[in-house]
């Protein structure tokens, strides 16, 4: 509609190109739904997957192509700056097609078994996948929060789609009340912003902190402080991460695993965005609270994680420790730290999908029992060492690419001088190693007649874990390419 | 006395922590749906102060969005209160504690 | 003199119906306090001359939402009386108090302290009064904001295909047996 | 013909590994007879070096010879190398260790006839023997020491050599470790001296300048411990009369004759860096040995233990002679005493060989009819310990009294307990002698004693000679009599010599030989005459040898194993359970926390509430403060 | 000279050379991929195979001791590669006199433990598992840089983890859970350290983890790099184990198979003891010197409350492991009395700890495998019924008594008598261990192998001519090394001559040399200018 034409009125420039991920996610979620409603025997699981990855795929071409553009002719933005075409964008979209992707396969073989109708799920997959590379390359608060809510959404609706299970409609409105809560407070803080710096535009409040000194911050701070609660919330990082937990638990193990992995490192981009590129000048205000929050939820999520005894919140609340890794990261403010975030949440990412890939593979939501994995060392050899691989990469151990993460987290923290915080991260992470290594011993270590049932395996969750396991093992063994890339993401665009 | 910007944002501040509380208080998923109405409702008066203050009609255009996402959110959240009212009819928001630990 | 009488009357009229909402037994009259307070801030709108989002917000909120709220309890037929001394979390309501009582007291703090809240961040747009206002809301929605514009459709999208996955009735009946099964 | 000198350890090390090869393919007796060989070969080799040393000048110093293998132990500035010492004191010694040595394996290849064990008993002895060679040999402490815990062990193997017996497996695990406390003083003593002189070979040590006063008498008591430990010497010395347990050929020469006496070789080869205080501690401490261990030896039963007794109290006076200063004096009555002890322990062997394992000397008497060599040469062995003259006891023994008379602090003193000791020695020997060979016989019908076969009985006769004319090589009449005092001359730093006129030396020599007389006299008048009650000879006090064992088994037994048990415990509970508590806390405060995931979305909405508000606040406060 | 430098110095080196290091890591990597491949329908070809592996290892190990110029002091066969250059990572291989001997003792001990010891299922990850565990620890051994250390340092838990949980005994779940935890708790501040070091040494320059570059520069501040130290000793105290952070030693070689226990007694403990040496000593000089007196008198107390605490052990395997903690002590000891005969006996007692300990707890596996009971109260009278099992038992327990003539003495001794020159009563404490070790071993000995057999014990097999063969190695090394430990000397000296020097260079710590009065702790000599 950029030719639309009132008295006087020129509409904002717009590069379609820079916009062809999401036109694309939305025309497949457009395609599945009309085919579903119009030749409802024609929307067979198959179809709809196979859909959702070429819409995957082909965005994550024309994001290829992106990259090349930006690494050329540098970052620029789209339809009145609203819309950010930079490295960093570009990282998370590339990151979140590959989830959309993953999640796909693992919907592929769940959604039979479940009884889920694939046609919706796919177009709320595909929705909630465009609201997060919105939320991600948002340029524009409001931008950022219209992504935020589409993609939690979306997320809302998958969860309840589980109709049998009243667990999966609790974590469903749980989920919901909390976020639409959340929101609001994230919402609020928007509203403090726009106020105090005169725009929801990322740009101009940068340009704007840059030039302007304020007499007093009081509505600026409240801002900050409200933005980070709501992000905090998406990021599932202590206090704000109660709901993480009976939510994943509760949800069908895809979702679980979107939620997880794109919600999160969504989550992330905009708050990177926000308060690295953005509020960049005050971080001495907000770099203490990040910090602190990243200690609690560092503490809280490794502390609880070796409590559970089901092994779908175990991984919950190890997912949550997580974020506290990443929290680190963003404590230290500075390019390195960011890029460490970026590695830290791509790597997380394949780590957290291949687990769920496993857990969702071994049965029923229902319950996650450790004794269902009793054995499978030996019923199933190959899945087994990559469970394990994965487990232990979320627990640092070296060769993985969860060692490499964590090791630039440090690193960035040491570069910062905040030592105490790296050394509590390395002390959660033995006391969160013990729960993984629970569930390996679960796998490996069993006396006679206690091995659990045999697991029915999807093909799909082989192509996943394994891919998942091999990316995990080779960014452990030369990661470079993929600091380089998180590093080349870093520069967000900052002038308009 | 002369009503300037703060009194309109003292007002939605106002909203905004009553439907906070209410929130925390009332059980019924209905009335916290509301309560969530009242604080978007404190938001976009504060918006709306705002954008007069600053002669922006940006802040105005905000409201639009937010009463957008008010509606999909009330749209997708009474889809939910009902998928799980009609099956057990009379829950509260308390009554949903079945996963926790 | 006028706005100071209206800004306090629609203030009243607003904070009323907030604390109705949240304070009435039965549901029912919290979605009518709702609208109360909706029309106050409707009024409140008005007096800072943005007429035509008094206008929506009349007819969106007001008109469409609240229905819909009182439609769906209506249908649920849950419109009984609610006993807050029901509440089954005694720490919710010392929680609430907290939460009150500490965000009133920062409110109380923000104004003491902040003599001027708003920074004198430079005007973007022109002045908005009468259709003006109506030209100047068209044009920032189709410019600046034109992407959250389209945005708000992926939203719209999202909510119908999420409204009909959740009304739809689970397709065998048998579900919902296991299910009142496996909750009692 | 010095440089044969690395033969003489070599051939009874020849002889173990052809032993563990095919020890138990050739069995008995040729394994036996191997062993022997081996044993006879090194003693060859032994009196061709001492040949090829008497052939050089002993007075320009070149009686010294060190024969260097290779760099045992090269590190920094700390040099030790596997080398060998030769000189008279270690060509002595080695002289009656491989020659006594010999005898012993002849003897034993009649005396373990039938044992199951029989070529492994061979191989440990040639071991032993190998090892105590090193000891004596060994041109540095730190090869010494290598001799010195060779032997401990092989005593070790030799004591439990019948290891089904509970008690004889105790007797070495005991022996070993009471040695073991002896070693600590001899490995700190080596590194005080090599910090203190740089050095741990012989020749750079008893050259050296001498040692600050107080690092000399540590030393030389670290040293004095080792001593004590090996030598079983008051406090140590409870593991020797355990040590009867093994086979009686082991007590002859491991426990008696030769392994015992290394604790004199080691202070008499380290006599240069010995201080005056040092030896007056020396001194007292062997003659409190001596008298303690004769007065135990009174009350004994047990034909062996009587030995051990008077072994440990003859010990004594081999420090006392140290510890007077009389070096040669000790190593005169070192062989002496290897001679006629060993020629004791065979005997006493032989006996209970021929009554089948009997060793209550109760149960004997009247033996000297059935089994006459060995009455015979046992009763050469009685006189020679006695102090009878002239057989060899009385010259050593005499010459340390007078050593002991011109100990220049407490002199008289010591000489008194040394009478006193002497005259017991006699009582209680001559108590043994007719208990066993005497008086009317206590065996019972189904025993039938019979004399040994000549493999046990030729070195009785050897041996008895030796206990005759042993005295001979240090006669104190002329004084170029003194062969043995000539001859290790060169290797003491200052030379001791006695200052007493010829009437002194004569009067304390009849004093001793009275001594001894009247102690036979008393015992022929009690034991074999009946003249005077037995009953108050034998006081239960020092029959359990005045509960030194006892007490010592009671601490150990009691505080040092709760204690050590408490340890266990405190290891147990305190410091793993702390580990497995810091994990429990962890585990407390998680359940602590749980609470807060109550599953009521209403108490997850205070998080976010109250967290934003705090946020909020300290962002505020922060501007404020 | 910056890292880069390096990598050009040493590019045309490894162009022409054969990286042998780096096989050496590689090696066995393959065999273990290859073991994996194996079809399961073979599991008589998974040890095998693997032991031919761990063998050419084994053998490049000795091709490197053999190539090993014996009296350079520097790091040898160095191969540099660029592996993370944004964060100036390298992989750093090299090989000195400190870590020679500890890379042969792993290329020996690994395939014997294959070929020995029969894991009775499973052979498959058995055998991959040990032959990643062999790898991870030449690793360890080999690395140059600090972070290629920490990576082999924390993957070697990994598989002995595996080993210990898959096929171990009955209370492996919590003896593999701790051993796990607890090592890793100690590792995790070290990663902080590492970093720390890393970052704050790299001033002007380009940061690097290079451990030859960063102990050249010793750009951190007392207090700083005192801190770090302590961070790395945390980690190294807990591997080595020293008290009181040892309880995770005896459950883990308690539950551990036998193949378990043999290569962490032999190879895995000294990863603390190596590391106390090569990243304490050499990057922490001055801190070094500041915390000797307190970690030396930990180790002092590890001999005594080791020894004591094992003589009351009932289980042999467990008593064993006790005896590992006070032999560890003496090293610990020997370390941080900073001589070079201190340091020497302690390099070598690494080696001489790994065989008799290796040897014994061979032995009391082959036990187990004899009478599935490891509990002395249930054993007696062995020695009747199995002399020559006896007989290997008695000499290890010799060496490990410390015997002079076996490898136990010869460490011990120069351990004790270079400690004496500097940790006088510590010196004297410790000798006391030498009356424990008899007290508990001959004890235990007495208990298991004396006495009147019971029918059980009539039964017990005597040793094997397999079981013969594989603990022939051992005791040849027992003797050899007790008789003629110069080849491992003269290597082993100008390396640690050299630290001793850096020591000396970068703190007021002198070395005396003999005859002079002990040096005391404040009244120190000058330092000598390089």
């Amino acid at each position: 509609m950029g030719d639309l034409q009132l008295v006087g009125f020129v509409g904002p420039s717009v590069n379609w190109w820079a916009l062809m991920p999401q036109i694309i996610l939305l025309g497949a979620a457009l395609v599945v739904l009309l085919v579903s409603a119009l030749a409802p025997q024609r929307a067979s699981t198959v179809f709809t997957t196979v859909t959702t990855l070429c819409a995957a795929s082909t965005s994550f071409v024309v994001a290829l192509g992106l990259w090349s553009d930006v690494k050329t002719d540098g970052p620029s933005s789209s339809i009145a700056s609203a819309f950010g075409v930079d490295g960093f964008s570009i990282f998370f979209t590339v990151l979140i097609l590959i989830g959309l992707a993953t999640t796909a396969l693992l919907s592929h073989g769940y959604l039979d078994r479940e009884g889920i109708d694939p046609p919706e799920f796919h177009a709320l997959l595909l929705c909630s996948a465009a609201g997060a590379i919105v939320m991600a390359s948002a340029n524009d608060l409001i931008v950022m929060f219209l992504g935020l809510e589409a993609l939690s959404i979306g997320i809302y609706v998958m969860i309840a789609m589980h109709h049998r299970r009243s667990e999966a409609r609790e974590s469903a409105i749980k989920y919901f009340v909390l976020g639409a809560f959340s929101s609001a407070f994230l919402l609020y803080g928007i509203a403090l912003t726009y106020g105090a710096t005169g725009s929801t535009n990322l740009v101009h409040v940068r340009n704007y902190l840059d030039v302007v000194v304020f007499r007093d911050q009081h509505l600026l701070m409240a801002a900050m402080a409200l933005l980070l609660v709501g992000l905090s919330f998406k990021v599932a990082a202590a206090p704000f991460h109660f709901w993480a937990p009976d939510v994943y638990q509760g949800a069908p193990s895809p979702v679980t695993g979107w939620m997880a992995s794109i919600a999160k490192a969504a989550g992330f981009a905009a708050l990177l965005r926000i308060f690295f590129a953005a509020f960049a000048s005050h971080d001495v205000d907000w770099a203490p609270i990040v910090g602190a929050l990243a200690v609690i939820t560092l503490v809280v999520g490794a502390v609880m994680a070796i409590l559970q005894t089901d092994v779908k919140r175990m991984l919950a609340f190890s997912s949550v420790s997580h974020a506290g890794y990443v929290l680190v990261a963003v404590h230290s403010a500075s390019a390195a730290g960011t890029s460490a975030a970026l590695f830290y949440l791509f790597t997380y990412t394949l780590m957290v999908l291949g687990s769920f890939a496993v857990v969702g593979a071994m049965g029923s939501d229902d319950e996650h029992p450790l004794s269902r994995y009793a054995g499978l060392g030996r019923s199933r050899p190959v899945i087994a060492i990559g469970f394990t691989v994965l487990l232990l990469a979320q627990a640092g151990i070296p060769t993985t690419s969860g060692f490499i993460a964590k090791f630039q987290v440090i690193a960035a923290a040491v570069d910062n001088k905040s030592y105490f915080i790296a050394a509590v991260s390395m002390v959660t992470a033995v006391i969160g190693a013990y729960m993984y290594l629970r569930i390996v011993m679960a796998m490996y270590v069993v006396d006679e007649g206690e091995e659990g049932p045999s697991p029915v395996w999807h093909w799909t969750t082989s192509v996943v874990v394994i891919a998942a396991v091999s990316f995990t093992v080779i960014v452990g063994l030369v990661p470079q390419f993929l600091i380089d890339f998180a590093e080349d993401a870093v520069p967000i665009l900052i002038r308009g | 006395m002369e009503i300037t910007t703060g009194w309109y944002l003292v007002l939605g501040a106002l909203l905004f922590v009553i439907g906070g509380t209410g929130l925390l208080i009332r059980r019924n998923p209905l009335v916290m749906l509301m309560c969530v109405e009242l604080m978007l409702n404190g938001v976009n008066l504060s918006f709306v102060a705002f954008a007069r203050q600053l002669d922006d009609i940006g802040g105005q255009t905000v409201v639009f969005f937010v009463l957008v996402v008010a509606a999909a959110e009330v749209v997708v959240g009474l889809g939910l209160v009902v998928a799980i009212l009609r099956r057990q009819p009379g829950t509260t928001a308390d009554d949903l504690s079945a996963l926790k630990g | 003199m006028v706005d100071t009488v209206v800004f306090i009357v629609a203030a009243a009229i607003c904070l009323t119906g907030a604390l109705g909402v949240i304070l009435a037994r039965n549901p029912v009259h919290s979605a009518l306090m709702l609208v109360m307070t909706l029309f106050g801030i409707a009024v409140q709108f008005v007096a800072q001359e943005a007429h035509f989002l008094a206008a929506v917000q009349v007819i969106v909120y007001a008109g469409a939402i609240v229905v819909l709220f009182l439609f769906v309890i209506m249908l649920l037929g849950v419109d009984r009386a609610q006993n807050l001394e029901l509440s089954v979390l005694p720490v919710q309501k010392w929680a609430a108090l907290v939460f009150a009582g500490g965000s009133f007291a920062v409110l109380a703090l923000l104004v003491i302290v902040v003599k001027e809240p708003v920074t004198g961040a430079e005007a973007m747009g022109g002045s908005a009064t009468g259709d003006e206002n109506v030209r100047l809301l068209a044009r920032s929605l189709f410019s600046d904001y034109v992407y959250a514009f389209e945005l708000t459709s992926l939203l719209l999208v999202i909510a119908v295909i999420g409204a009909v996955v959740l009304a739809r009735k689970p397709k065998n009946v048998s579900d919902v047996v296991t299910e009142e099964g496996s909750e009692a | 013909m010095v440089e044969l000198v690395w033969l003489i350890p070599a051939l009874p090390l020849l002889g173990f590994f052809l032993l563990l090869l095919i020890g138990h393919r050739v069995g008995e007796p040729r394994s036996g007879w191997i062993a022997t060989i081996a044993a006879g070969a090194s003693f060859l080799a032994t009196f061709v070096v001492f040949m090829g040393l008497l052939g050089r000048d002993g007075h320009s110093g070149d009686r010294s010879y060190e024969f260097i293998l290779f760099d045992w132990l090269p590190a920094g500035s700390l040099k030790v190398e596997a080398g060998f010492l030769v000189d008279p004191l270690s060509i002595t010694m080695a002289l009656f260790v491989t020659g006594v040595g010999t005898l012993i394996h002849l003897y034993s290849i009649g005396y373990m006839h039938g044992d199951p064990k029989y070529s492994k008993f061979f191989l440990y002895l040639n071991l032993f023997l190998f090892s105590m060679l090193m000891l004596v040999f060994g041109n540095n402490l730190v090869v010494t020491f290598l001799g010195w815990e060779g032997v401990g062990a092989c005593s070790y193997f030799l004591i439990s050599f019948w290891h089904q017996r509970e008690s004889a497996a105790t007797a070495g695990k005991k022996a070993f470790v009471t040695n073991r406390v002896g070693d600590w003083g001899f490995m700190i003593a080596t590194f005080a001296i090599w910090s203190a002189l740089g050095t741990v070979t012989y020749t750079e040590i008893s050259n050296s300048p001498a040692m600050s006063a107080a690092t000399g008498t540590a030393v030389s008591l670290l040293l004095f411990v080792a001593a004590a430990g090996k030598s079983a010497q008051l406090p140590l010395y409870v593991w020797l009369p355990d040590a009867m347990e093994g086979p009686t050929p082991v007590s002859a020469m491991v426990h008696a004759a030769t392994m015992v006496t290394s604790g004199v070789y080691l202070l008499v080869r380290m006599n240069s860096v010995l201080t005056d205080d040092a030896l007056l501690v020396i001194a007292v401490v062997g003659a409190a040995t001596a008298l303690f261990a004769a007065l135990c030896a009174v009350a004994q039963h047990d034909i062996k233990k009587v030995l051990a007794y008077s072994t440990v109290s003859q010990l004594g006076y081999m420090f006392l002679a140290i510890g007077s200063g009389a070096y040669v004096a000790a190593i005169f009555h070192v062989i002496t005493h290897a001679f006629f002890k060993a020629l004791l322990f065979l005997g006493s062997g032989s006996v209970i060989h021929g009554m089948h394992d009997e060793q209550d000397m109760r149960k004997m008497g009247a033996l000297r009819a059935v089994m006459p060599i060995t009455a015979g040469t046992f009763i050469v062995g009685w006189l020679a310990i006695a102090g009878v003259p002239p057989f060899a006891g009385f010259w050593s023994k005499d010459e340390i009294l007078l050593a002991a008379w011109e100990q220049k602090n407490i002199g008289p003193l010591l000489w008194f307990v040394g009478l006193v000791t002497a005259l017991l020695t006699a009582y209680y020997m001559s108590r043994q002698v007719i208990l066993v060979f005497f008086g009317q016989q206590k065996w019972e019908e189904d025993v039938h004693p019979h004399e040994s076969p000549w493999t046990m009985t030729t070195p009785l006769c050897v041996l008895a000679g030796a206990a005759v004319v042993g005295g001979a090589i240090n006669l104190p009449l002329v004084k170029d009599w003194l062969v043995l005092e000539h001859f290790l001359e060169p290797i003491f730093h200052h030379p001791h010599h006695f200052s007493s006129g010829t009437s002194t030396k004569i009067a304390l020599a009849v004093i001793s030989v009275v001594a001894g007389l009247i102690g036979i006299s008393i015992a022929i008048l009690s034991w074999l005459t009946r003249r005077i009650p037995t009953e108050r000879l034998e006081p239960e006090f020092l029959e359990n040898a005045m509960y030194v064992d006892a007490t010592y088994a009671r601490v150990v037994g009691g505080a040092g194993t709760s204690s050590f048990q408490k340890t266990a415990d405190f290891d147990a509970a305190i410091v793993d359970g702390s580990v497995n508590g810091f994990g429990r806390v962890i585990m407390k405060f998680g359940q602590l926390i749980q609470p807060t995931q109550s599953g009521y979305m209403r108490n997850y909405a205070i998080g976010v509430a109250v967290g934003a508000l705090v946020i909020v606040a300290v962002l505020a406060w922060g501007l404020l403060l | 000279m910056g890292a880069a430098a390096v990598i050009e110095l040493l590019a045309a080196q490894n162009a022409v050379s054969f990286p042998v290091l780096n096989a050496l890591i590689i090696v066995p990597i393959v065999g273990a991929l290859v073991v994996v491949l194996l079809p399961n329908s073979r599991p008589e070809l998974m040890r095998p195979i693997g032991a031919i592996f761990a063998s050419i290892a084994g053998a490049l190990s000795l091709y490197v001791m053999a190539q090993f110029s014996v009296h350079d002091p520097g790091f040898q066969f160095q191969s540099i590669q660029s592996w993370i250059p944004s964060l100036g990572i390298n992989w750093h291989v090299g090989v000195d006199g400190i870590s020679l001997w500890l890379v042969v003792l792993t290329g020996l001990i690994t395939p014997i433990v294959l070929v020995a010891v029969d894991p009775h299922h499973d052979p498959k990850p058995y055998t991959a598992w040990l032959l990643l565990l062999q790898a991870g620890s030449f690793g360890a051994f080999l690395a140059l840089d600090l972070f290629l250390f920490f990576v082999m340092f924390e993957i070697v838990l990994v598989p002995m983890y595996m080993l210990i949980g898959g096929w171990g005994y009955d209370d492996r779940r919590y003896a593999a859970t701790k051993f796990f935890l607890y090592t890793m708790a100690g590792s995790a501040l070290m990663l902080v350290a590492i970093v720390s070091v890393a970052t704050l040494s790299s001033g002007s320059q380009d940061i690097t983890f290079n451990v030859i570059e960063l102990a050249q520069r010793q750009a951190l501040s007392t207090n700083t790099a005192r801190l770090c130290f302590l961070a790395f000793v945390l980690a190294f105290v807990i591997k080595v184990p020293v008290v009181p952070v040892h309880t995770w030693l005896p459950d883990a070689h308690t539950q551990a198979p036998t193949a378990g226990s043999v290569v962490l007694a032999a190879v895995m403990l000294k990863l603390g003891t190596y590391g106390l040496l090569r990243f304490g000593l050499y990057l922490f000089p001055e801190a070094s010197v500041w915390a000797a007196p307190t970690l030396a008198t930990l180790g002092v107390i590890g001999v005594v409350y080791g020894a004591i605490v094992a003589t009351m052990q009932k289980d042999l395997k467990r008593l064993v492991a006790y005896s590992s903690v006070a032999h560890m002590g003496f090293i610990v000891l020997g370390i941080f009395a900073f001589t070079t005969q201190s340091l020497e006996g302690g390099v070598l007692q690494m080696i001489n700890h790994g065989l008799s300990t290796g040897a014994l707890f061979l032995l009391v596996g082959m036990l187990y495998e004899r009478r599935k009971t490891r509990a002395i109260a249930e054993l007696s009278g062995i020695q009747s019924a199995a002399p020559i099992f006896a007989g290997f038992f008695t000499v290890a327990m010799l060496s490990s008594i410390g015997i002079p003539g076996l490898n136990g003495f010869v460490g011990e001794f120069l351990i004790l008598i270079g400690s004496y020159e500097t940790r006088r009563w510590w010196t004297v404490i410790a000798a006391t261990g030498v009356i424990l070790a008899a007290l508990y071993l001959l004890w235990a000995y007495q208990r298991v192998f004396h006495g009147e057999p019971t029918a059980d014990d009539e039964k017990t097999a005597d040793l094997s001519l397999k079981e013969g063969l594989v603990l022939a190695p051992f005791l040849a090394g027992i003797v050899f090394l007790g008789i003629y430990p110069k080849p491992l000397l003269e290597r082993i000296e100008p390396a640690v001559n050299n630290l001793i020097s850096h020591l000396e260079y970068h703190s007021d710590y002198v070395q005396p040399d003999l005859g002079d009065p002990v040096v005391v702790e404040g009244d120190h000599g000058s330092k000598d200018d390089h």
